[in-house]
């Protein structure tokens, strides 16, 4: 019995969690620490899981596996593949910048009842959401991944709708209605995706009898056990409606916007970079592993919501007013990359595809927090409010200057050579989707460019004229991920080595070969 | 050898991350270290290109293998290097030119507190377009593209306080991006073609595939060509991207990320050999363009946008040249370096004058500027006679040789694209007079009228004293501005000798592109002595218009096309309806179709739900009686289901 | 007698009762009508019984009365609180409680 | 009371007497039951004999005290194997004892013990003169408002009768799941309903409403009563006799001594398919579903709130119990027949009770509506006719209960002014007056709902799986959509508490005595633990999943 790696990984933040909302009313900086500790030490770990995990080895590393609900045939069974650690360090990397970009998003406008401690709830939920969001990654039981998907949308719920912008704080009746309302809508529309999913659930258990993905998997692929064509099709649809919405998919996308825009722009990173993760990676992992001939028989249509996704993403993030909306549609755009390159089922898409999910993580992460400082200090999600803050704050203009780039995906930074995948990938198979989708590329441009034009350039606003420049704390939340964006672009190899297997094994479950080269085909 | 080829990216980039992270405290020497490093990186080019000399022709080309860049299932890209004629043409060129702007921009930056910013800047630029032409596959070509691109929108929006600077950018990025959306198609095609994108394979194995296929890549890359050199139709973004420095335009814009396009063909050429379909495209977007420029050219009074267009021009000769194919790869370059020559060299001309007249841009409020910068005079009079090609400079041994070319494409493409050609050498000579004779000939236009033109903010504090309303001191350029502009001059009087004279730049360069040779049905003699007539032709046209009568300082309402070829041939006011307004009116309705339809649906249901809730609850109407009622019904609906399930 | 028509006859005073239930205001008349509900389920039992020949259905009656009884006593508590602290026995008065 | 006793004692009338044999009673394995209601007997006598002061104090104690041993009763018989190996039918075939009797019954006495407690609160309420004072009307008798209530407040008076009353309830509901014969189900029935009847009577506040309730429960459940018992007086004629296994035995048609007097009647399946469905339709009455819910909602809101908890809790799991039964014993010769018509009530229960809920605006009626939502859940399980069915359904009704019985008693700490402030509106920003409760509340609710980690996602996954298994996935589908719908109200409640701002004269949170603290805390252990590791209680359901025949 060696140390349980992964089920430490999710514990700690877990612990922490609670260990944090524990702290008095009075310690309110105390509780902040703690958070950031906690999270820096669940890095470490997290960093530990991908050192020990070897690319070349079993399919499913530093597994465990406990009795837990016999009843349901459930086991408490976790082990990562490559795919899995990838994203858990991204997850483990951009909690600690959350944390600290939300520093002081959380502290009490007025001094409220003593037993009001928002600070303290406020770092506890993220904690919590962080050790769901890695016990899901790292689940290979069916039931128990379900469960903690679900149990995720309740402390997201209460992040969204119990924490505003410093601009529209609680005082503001309007504003919190506007939260609520999108808390509520961002829960009923991932718990309809979650019931329905647990419709699919409960049948997957009548037709496999376990919950185990590797015995359900293996027995699919042995042919021991063979659903009928339209159950594996109703299951697959149960599973993926979950998904789609959770990633989210056109056309269930719209709870996403209100989510990110109401939310303080920490939370939105939380949302679109870590928690919509969960929704794509469980794509690659669960549909297409379970139901390999359902994904198959449903590529089409996936292939050209995803397309819509993009192209009516992008189109959608150009018609924005408000900063954090138009970053919550470039990232419905972003998702419809990901979704593509994982149903276009060619090695590079698949690879493209996870690449994409960490590297659309960190620039998302980047541009996002960055636009919450900037937020911060006007009082403002209008792009309008804004301009000419290049002049005023140059460091300030420069990072957001470096998250644009990166969201549009220019070739040197980490996104190009996920996006580049994805299209390769999707073209390869699917050339007519591969091109129009290029298209939205120009678009990126387009949404982004004029979002950094309006408000970093041109003659500077009354409002922007006493806008401070960057403070050391935002610095160092900024720059890592600036200098990861680059790294990973110009030298993306530390990722794909441990990837690449990952997406071979998904590739030969469903029994796909990437398309030939027409030369060699003709040789 | 070959390590050096990385140090050629590497020392400019390094200077770009200095400048651009190392903060205020580098204010001080920003330029210096900025120029030192663009010079370190000709030195290395210098280095190399005497060793490349030094072997025999089969054995110049030598490549560098970097690292893997992005190993994925059946997909290698990698980061290397090669280094050929071709590419060390161009590295020359770039960094030599690049130095030189360098050291004229420590002068012409000098009252900006931003300067330091703008050489890193030019540092990145040059390390892209570095790695652009000496990347050995289309991805890293790719990266160098985009950099390009990148280091230009920086450039471009320098002045970002102005809407118009910001606006420019934005413009040329976007025009840009539809331009690289054509290279990555192609680069994807490559892919599903021959299995990889790096230069030897693609090129090597054009034979085993479809002439079909090998179109389309060609017209993908020929629509990358046309963004990046703005050629007919992406060219809107040139002619506004001179919102920025004027180094900017002379480096950038003129000599060489502009002519990117010509690279990226050439390079290619293989691929265009085996689709004459598309080498058709290239000509006819290369001879489109070339009339196109001139036209505009002729109409600009802004002088660095007259400029702007017969940078156009001239980039239409060296795509329609190398549409040509081997007969024409070869001059496409060589007129490539002659023209980076002598535009850089003009560009550089416009600046200095542009320095002495508190930035004013307006020809028609220059005048008789001759005796108060000479040396500027003679530089940009250098550079004029080679443009026009004028007999035994550089502009009229490379243009002739395109012309030539085009005709010996023979039938009728040959004559109309010969012609065109020619006529293009005429109007060249009319507009290019037409700029000598406004800006130094003629009486003294900017005298007692205010300067209308918004004091440029690096000169800010010299325009306050000044008033603004001062007419300006025109007055010669410091040492540093002036001695690029005489190197320049120089480049543009003897290169095109150097190269023409005896063919040596066509052995030079013959190993990578093959040339063959293109015997014109009318003797070449023939052609070059009508260039020659049609290029007198124009001077003395532009001369009866402009030398003889005075210039009105406003403009006159003109001739409907000199009105149109002011706007750019309306093509931007097309742009603005189609393009801008349509997107606008679509992303509006779009974003309500989101709102309404996609979330209304939703919402929709919810809401009926709520009132089919509050409709159902009225049945709870508190009478214990109407309970009662609903029991028994219920039982009875019990009973009677029981009975018919028993029934059926 | 044929047993067969007393069931019918419980059937239709269980019916009659029912229906009271329904249509009949007055508190009392309504539990009324419930006895009277009961009373057709002892007929109906009895009457099972003595077809059967066994007693159990008579012993039921016996069990059924008494409960009618207790019913009876907590009935009437209720109702006459009820009645006390509105002053009328309708049940249809009582119907704050809605929606 | 079996039918061969009776037979026996009658034919032999003749024959001259030597001796009556006396029935053989199983005191042992009756003991809960017997204990229980001793103690509400002994109850009356302390109203009668006790000096007022302290008879509050001696009833609580005993109530406790019995509930207690009876809960130890039925452990020591389940650890004795009655539950599974030794299950049995006791006094003379009137009494099951076996796995879901045992299970059902330790879940009642449980509710009921937790129920005790939020009956015995008495810190909620401000004092009266001096007296600390519970929920319940000081003197039931007087009229609302009047001198002599008054004049009883004043004098510190309290009904103290609710706990014998509670007691024979709980009583009642003890011999209900463990029926074995027609007669004792209507027993059982009457004997747990009435002290019901009269518990909702007696609210200290809102009294008018609260005898509303009263009467309404009363009058319908007489009316459901009535039905029940004519459908068990057609069940008698269809097969001579009100004992489960002979019915049984009769609809297989395996019986093995036929009466020539019952050939006529045994064959008439009209008898049995009319008397069965009344039979049933007097137990869906008793388990809120719909149409036969309308009662819920007006009873829940106007009882007093510990008894609506208790109810809600208790009343639930014994009559789900007798329905299991029912059909699994006595019917299940007529399976085809009744599950479709089963199937039919349960997609009605759920979206009905769903549906309505979400525009309801009063705590009480929406934890109403919400029961009924369960209620839906539950037959799901009940259909699917197997042995998983019924453990799922046990599960379920133990989780269920507990969140319940949680969720009414944090319902009485908000009061103002007027008593407990069940109006939504006034639980706005409750979240931030404090915390804690709001925090336990919203446990509860999304228990309700059926979030992962909670037990109550832990029922509906076992009922749902049971169902799916069970060959009745339409009910799944149907159960997970009217989940959804269900959420959203559930949701709403927390939004309200957390995201509104508090209104200024807003409700305060009265500080409970430890008894219900007990209460609620139990309730969220018990919610929680079988939320994350439910397995010890599903193997519990899954062993007691047996009925004896």
């Amino acid at each position: 019995m060696s140390f349980p790696l992964l089920t430490a990984t999710a514990a700690l933040p877990a612990l922490g969690a609670i260990a944090t909302a524990a702290v008095p009313a009075a310690r309110r900086t105390a509780a902040k620490w703690l958070a950031l500790l906690v999270s820096l030490a669940t890095l470490v770990l997290a960093l530990v899981v991908l050192v020990r995990f070897d690319p070349d080895g079993d399919r499913y590393q530093l597994t465990e596996s406990h009795a837990w609900i016999k009843d349901f045939g459930v086991r408490y069974e976790l082990g990562v593949d490559g795919i899995a650690v990838a994203l858990i360090a991204l997850t483990a990397l951009l909690i600690p910048f959350v944390i600290l970009a939300g520093w002081h998003d959380a502290d009490p406008l007025e001094t409220k009842s003593s037993r009001w401690r928002p600070t303290q709830g406020f770092f506890a939920l993220i904690l919590g959401v962080e050790a769901m969001v890695i016990i899901s990654f790292e689940a290979t039981d069916v039931f128990l991944f379900y469960i903690f998907f679900e149990a995720m949308l309740i402390p997201m719920y209460f992040l969204i709708g119990g924490f505003g912008d410093r601009a529209h704080a609680g005082s503001d009746e309007h504003a919190a209605a506007q939260r609520s309302y999108a808390a509520v809508k961002f829960l009923l529309y991932n718990l309809v995706g979650g019931l329905i999913m647990l419709a699919a659930v409960i049948g997957l258990y009548v037709v496999a009898g376990n919950f185990s993905l590797q015995e359900i998997a293996e027995a699919r692929a042995n042919g021991s056990l063979d659903m009928a064509t339209n159950t594996e099709r109703w299951l697959f649809l149960g599973f993926f409606f979950a998904f789609a919405v959770k990633a989210p998919l056109w056309p269930l996308h719209t709870w996403l916007p209100n989510a990110m825009g109401e939310a303080t722009a920490p939370v939105a990173v939380l949302i679109t970079a870590v928690v919509d993760k969960v929704g794509t990676f469980a794509m690659l992992r669960f549909c297409l592993q379970l139901f390999p001939e359902a994904s198959k028989w449903a590529t089409p249509v996936i292939l050209v919501l995803a397309l819509i996704s993009i192209i009516y993403g992008a189109l959608l993030a150009v018609g924005q007013r408000d900063i954090k909306r138009l970053v919550a549609y470039a990232s419905i755009s972003h998702f419809g990359f990901i979704i593509m390159g994982i149903f276009a089922m060619t090695s590079q898409g698949q690879s493209g595809a996870t690449l994409y999910m960490v590297n659309h993580g960190i620039s998302t992460a980047a541009l996002m927090l960055v636009a919450g400082f900037l937020i911060s200090r006007r009082g403002s999600r209008l792009i309008a409010d804004y301009g000419g803050v290049q002049k005023v704050a140059p460091v300030l203009a420069g990072t957001f200057l470096m998250g644009s780039l990166a969201t549009l995906s220019l070739p040197g930074l980490a996104p190009f050579v996920s996006e580049f995948l994805v299209l390769v990938g999707t073209f390869s198979r699917y050339p007519a989707i591969g091109i129009i989708a290029t298209f939205g590329i120009v678009l990126a441009a387009l949404y982004t460019l004029v979002l950094y034009q309006r408000t970093m350039t041109g003659p500077v606003k009354a409002e922007v004229s006493a806008m401070p420049d960057l403070r050391v704390r935002e610095l160092v939340v900024v720059t890592p991920l600036i200098a990861l964006l680059i790294f990973l672009g110009v030298y993306p190899k530390p990722i794909t080595d441990i990837v690449n297997p990952a997406v071979k094994q998904t590739m030969s479950d469903v029994q796909k070969k990437d398309p030939q080269p027409e030369v060699e085909a003709a040789k | 050898m070959e390590n050096l080829i990385a140090l050629l990216v590497a020392a400019p980039l390094l200077g770009a991350a200095v400048l651009l992270c190392g903060g205020r405290r580098l204010d001080a020497v920003g330029h210096v270290i900025g120029t030192v490093l663009a010079a370190v990186s000709f030195v290395i080019g210098a280095i190399l290109f005497a060793d490349m000399l030094g072997k025999d022709e089969e054995h110049r080309a030598i490549a560098q293998h970097l690292f893997s860049w992005i190993p994925v299932e059946g997909f290698q890209a990698d980061v290397a290097f090669q280094l050929d004629q071709l590419s060390m043409t161009f590295v020359l060129l770039i960094t030599g030119v690049g130095s030189l702007i360098h050291l004229y921009s420590i002068g012409y930056m000098e009252h900006d507190e931003r300067r330091r910013r703008f050489f890193g800047y030019l540092n990145l630029f040059l390390a892209a377009m570095l790695l652009l032409v000496l990347a050995d596959n289309y991805l890293l070509l790719y990266v160098g593209w985009e950099g390009v691109g990148l280091a230009s929108y920086l450039l471009i929006g320098f002045w970002q306080h102005k809407p118009s600077a910001a606006t420019a950018a934005k413009k040329a990025f976007l025009v840009n991006r539809v331009g690289d959306m054509g290279l990555s198609i192609a680069i994807m095609l490559m892919f599903t073609t021959f299995g990889t994108f790096a230069f030897g394979p693609v090129l090597e194995s054009t034979g085993e595939t479809s002439e079909g296929t090998l179109t389309a890549i060609g017209l993908m890359l020929l629509l990358a060509a046309c963004g990046k050199s703005a050629q007919v139709p992406l060219q809107s973004w040139l002619g506004d991207a001179m919102e920025g420095p004027t180094p900017v335009s002379a480096l950038i814009h003129a000599a060489t990320m502009v002519t990117a396009g010509v690279y990226l063909i050439v390079r290619s050429g293989e691929i265009f050999n085996a689709a004459p379909d598309a080498q058709l495209a290239t000509t006819v977007v290369g001879a489109v363009t070339l009339l196109f420029g001139a036209i505009v050219g002729c109409a600009k009074d802004d002088i660095k946008k007259a400029l702007a267009g017969s940078t156009m021009s001239q980039i239409g000769y060296m795509i329609l040249a190398a549409g040509l194919g081997p007969i024409g790869y070869v001059f496409a370059i060589m007129h490539l370096v002659t023209h980076g020559f002598f535009k850089a060299g003009l560009f550089l001309g416009a600046g200095s004058v542009m320095h002495g007249m508190n930035d004013e841009v307006d020809m028609r409020k220059y005048g008789g500027l001759r005796k108060y910068m000479p040396v500027t005079f003679v530089t940009f009079g250098l550079g004029y006679l080679a443009i026009i090609g004028f007999p035994g400079l550089s502009g009229f041994f490379s243009k002739d040789k395109i012309i030539e070319a085009a005709f010996a494409k023979g039938g009728t493409e040959g004559w109309i694209l010969g012609s065109v050609a020619l006529l293009g050498a005429a109007i060249t000579a009319y507009y290019m007079t037409r700029v000598m004779l406004l800006t130094f000939f003629g009486e003294e236009r900017w005298r007692n009228q205010p300067t209308a033109s918004p004091a440029d903010p690096s000169v800010e504090p010299a325009a306050e004293h000044q008033g603004a309303h001062a007419e300006p001191h025109p007055h010669e350029s410091p040492r540093s501005m002036t001695i690029p502009m005489i190197v320049l001059a120089f480049g543009s009087v003897f290169a095109g000798a150097f190269f023409g004279i005896g063919d040596r730049f066509m052995h030079w360069l013959e190993p990578v592109t093959e040339h063959a040779h293109g015997h014109p049905p009318i003797g070449a003699t023939t052609v070059t002595l009508s260039t020659v007539a049609v290029m007198v032709i124009g001077v003395g046209a532009a001369y009866l218009q402009y030398g003889r009568r005075p210039v009105p300082v406003v403009a006159p309402r003109g001739s409907l096309l000199t009105r149109a070829a002011r706007r750019d041939l309306l093509q931007d006011d097309f742009n603005h309806v189609v393009l801008v307004r349509g997107g606008e009116h679509l992303t509006r309705s779009l974003v309500y179709v989101d709102h309404t339809l996609v979330d209304g649906v939703v919402n929709g249901t919810a809401a009926s739900m709520g009132g089919f809730s509050g409709r159902l609850r009225k049945l709870q109407n508190g009478y214990a009686r109407s309970y009662a009622v609903s029991m028994f019904g219920g039982a009875a609906i019990l009973i009677a289901a029981t009975l018919l399930m028993r029934a059926v | 007698m044929n047993p067969v028509n007393y069931l019918y006859l419980a059937a239709l005073l269980f019916t009659i009762g029912a229906t009271g239930v329904l249509i009949r205001r007055n508190a009392i008349v309504v539990f009324m009508c419930v006895e009277l509900m009961l009373n057709a389920c002892n007929l109906a039992l009895v009457a099972f019984s003595r077809m059967h020949g066994n007693l159990d259905g008579q012993i039921i009656a016996f069990f059924t009365m008494v409960v009618a009884a207790a019913e009876v006593v907590v009935g009437l508590a209720i109702i006459v609180s009820l009645f006390r602290s509105r002053h009328s026995a309708s049940v249809d008065d009582a119907s704050l409680m809605k929606l | 009371m079996s039918a061969a006793a009776v037979h026996s004692l009658w034919t032999m009338a003749a024959d001259p007497i030597d001796k009556i044999d006396a029935p053989k009673i199983e005191y042992g394995q009756l003991s809960p039951t017997l204990i229980v209601i001793g103690a509400a007997i002994v109850g009356i006598l302390v109203e009668a004999f006790v000096p007022r002061k302290s008879r509050y104090y001696v009833q609580v104690f005993m109530s406790v005290v019995a509930l207690a041993a009876a809960f130890a009763a039925v452990v020591g018989l389940a650890a004795g194997g009655y539950g599974t190996t030794k299950a049995g039918i006791a006094a003379m075939g009137a009494i099951a004892v076996d796995g879901p009797a045992l299970f059902l019954q330790g879940t009642i006495l449980l509710a009921g013990l937790l129920g005790v407690f939020t009956f015995a609160e008495r810190r909620l309420d401000p004092v009266a003169h001096g007296n600390r004072v519970d929920s319940f009307a000081a003197q039931a008798a007087s009229v609302p408002g009047s001198d002599s209530e008054k004049a009883a407040v004043k004098a510190g008076f309290t009904t103290t009768e609710v706990f014998p009353l509670l007691l024979f309830a709980i009583g009642g509901m003890l011999i209900f799941p463990s029926a074995n014969d027609l007669l004792t189900l209507f027993i059982a029935l009457e004997v747990f309903s009435l002290p019901l009847y009269l518990l909702c009577a007696v609210a200290r506040r809102k009294r008018i409403m609260s005898q509303e309730a009263a009467v309404k429960y009363f009058l319908l459940g007489a009316f459901a009563s009535a039905f029940t018992l004519f459908g068990i007086a057609l069940l008698y004629g269809y097969a001579g006799s009100v004992s489960y296994a002979t019915i049984a035995q009769v609809v297989d048609g395996t019986i093995e001594t036929v009466n020539p007097a019952l050939a006529g009647t045994m064959g008439n399946d009209a008898l049995l398919l009319i008397g069965a469905a009344m039979v049933v339709m007097g137990l869906l009455f008793k388990v809120g579903a719909v149409p036969f819910h309308m009662w819920t909602p007006d009873v829940y809101q106007g009882a007093p709130t510990p008894v609506t908890g208790f109810m809600a809790a208790a009343t639930k799991v014994a009559a789900f119990g007798a329905l299991l039964r029912l059909l699994y014993v006595v019917l299940p010769g007529l399976r085809w027949d009744w599950r479709p018509v089963m199937m039919a009530v349960a997609i009605v229960t759920m979206l009905g009770g769903a549906i309505v809920a979400i525009t309801q605006t009063d705590i009480k009626r929406l934890l109403a509506y919400s029961s009924i939502a369960h209620a839906g859940f539950i037959l799901a399980g009940v259909i699917a006719t197997t042995p998983d069915g019924v453990s799922s359904v046990l599960f379920y009704l133990g989780a269920y209960s507990f969140v319940t019985i949680g969720a009414f008693a944090v319902v009485t700490l908000v009061r103002d002014a007027g008593g407990e402030a069940t109006h939504l509106s006034k639980w706005a920003g409750l979240g931030r007056r404090s915390p804690l409760v709001a925090a336990v509340f919203a446990v509860f609710l999304l228990a309700f709902a059926g979030i992962p980690l909670t037990s109550g996602f832990a029922g509906k996954f076992a009922v749902f799986k049971a169902a799916a298994e069970g060959g009745a996935g339409a009910l799944v589908v149907v159960g997970v959509i009217s989940s959804a719908i269900a959420a959203f109200f559930y949701i709403r409640v927390i939004v309200l508490m957390f995201f509104s701002e508090p209104r200024p004269e807003g409700p305060t949170v009265a500080v409970p005595s430890p008894l219900t603290m007990a209460a609620i805390g139990v309730g969220v252990a018990v919610t929680l633990v079988l939320g994350v590791a439910p397995q010890y209680f599903l193997d519990l359901a899954g062993q007691a999943g047996v009925f004896v025949r």
